[in-house]
């Protein structure tokens, strides 16, 4: 499986991925900046990450997925440092024969990087 | 010794990295004690912050070096 | 729950959802035509719509699974007539609060989509 | 009534649409006989082809007017 991952402090462009002739299926998560805080508006949210350890994270949870799931790609970017309401904070791409692996590779994935995976919410921006 | 602070662990230690010398390995409780004693706002954190050695969260009983590099991570919430 | 829905002969262009201030999660999923259909290598599939009824019914099925699976919006295009490898099908994008139910009603949609509405690959094109 | 016939049943029928006239309610059985009368090689569609009527799937014991339009409905592969 292809894995391609970036910590990026720019916007995320959408949907840049051009699918092989294998692929039937591409499923993508966005994790959009909500204008709003444990109640509170915001502006933005500042991201924080432990890079080299986020990086391999991430990359050890898809290699490992990737045997139960087995897709042809996965390209992951997440941003870090300030990411304004309605930008894109984390984009994951999933491209594979048929949308059930897709699927459950993804939003395993999300699941797993969401306990594990050295990146925080520091700072809402009011 | 190599110490990285992030999110809550590095607003409580007000850096976030520094550099500790350890003559011999400690273990988990050994280095949290050092950490605490240095800095302590840390010790409310230490419940719920796992360490990582050179890039890898630790498993029971790991020691930690003077070479290594260690990182203090609070509950994720990247995503 | 919006719920927009096409038919279209035409390209279907890549993610063009701009997310409101409440939605924090955007999930697509995206049906590519494959170089391959049972085995032999193809340079298009035909598809056949029987329209009114394939979005009534797609319609349907969006507003029984938002019950289940609240989400802000649910943006459906689906490609008839010649649709050659590597381009789009169907793509699907579904924006709501949180991912959970985002990919709750996209992969349930897909199964029921599969299974009941009135859309078909008539051909396959050497 | 209008008939509308989809993939296959278009291909066994030959005919992507027609016209008939249907003096009194039919039954799915009734319909079924009138339509592979017509085109014989509809009958092994029969099985696993549903009828839609008025662009709805049709329950048990739906009757069909002369002013619906009824489509044929292989099994679907959409997406």
């Amino acid at each position: 499986m292809l894995i391609s991952i970036e910590l990026t402090e720019s916007v995320i462009p959408a949907g840049t991925v051009v699918p092989p002739p294998e692929v039937g299926s591409v499923v993508e998560f966005r994790g959009v900046v909500r204008a709003s805080e444990n109640g509170s508006p915001i502006s933005a949210l500042r991201y924080e990450a432990y890079a080299p350890m986020a990086v391999s994270s991430m990359r050890r949870i898809l290699e490992t997925l990737a045997a139960e799931h087995p897709c042809h790609s996965v390209h992951v970017v997440h941003r870090h440092g300030v990411v304004p309401v309605g930008e894109t904070a984390i984009a994951v791409t999933v491209c594979s024969a048929h949308r059930g692996e897709g699927f459950a590779l993804l939003s395993t994935f999300m699941d797993r990087l969401k306990q594990d995976v050295p990146i925080w919410k520091v700072e809402a921006l009011a | 010794m190599r110490v990285l602070y992030f999110a809550q662990a590095r607003t409580a230690a007000g850096v976030a990295e520094e550099s500790l010398l350890i003559p011999s390995a400690l273990g988990e409780a050994a280095l949290w004690e050092r950490l605490t004693g240095l800095h302590p706002a840390l010790a409310p954190l230490r419940a719920n912050t796992r360490l990582a050695r050179n890039g890898e969260f630790t498993t029971l009983g790991e020691l930690f070096h003077d070479a290594d590099e260690v990182a203090l991570i609070p509950p994720v919430s990247g995503g």
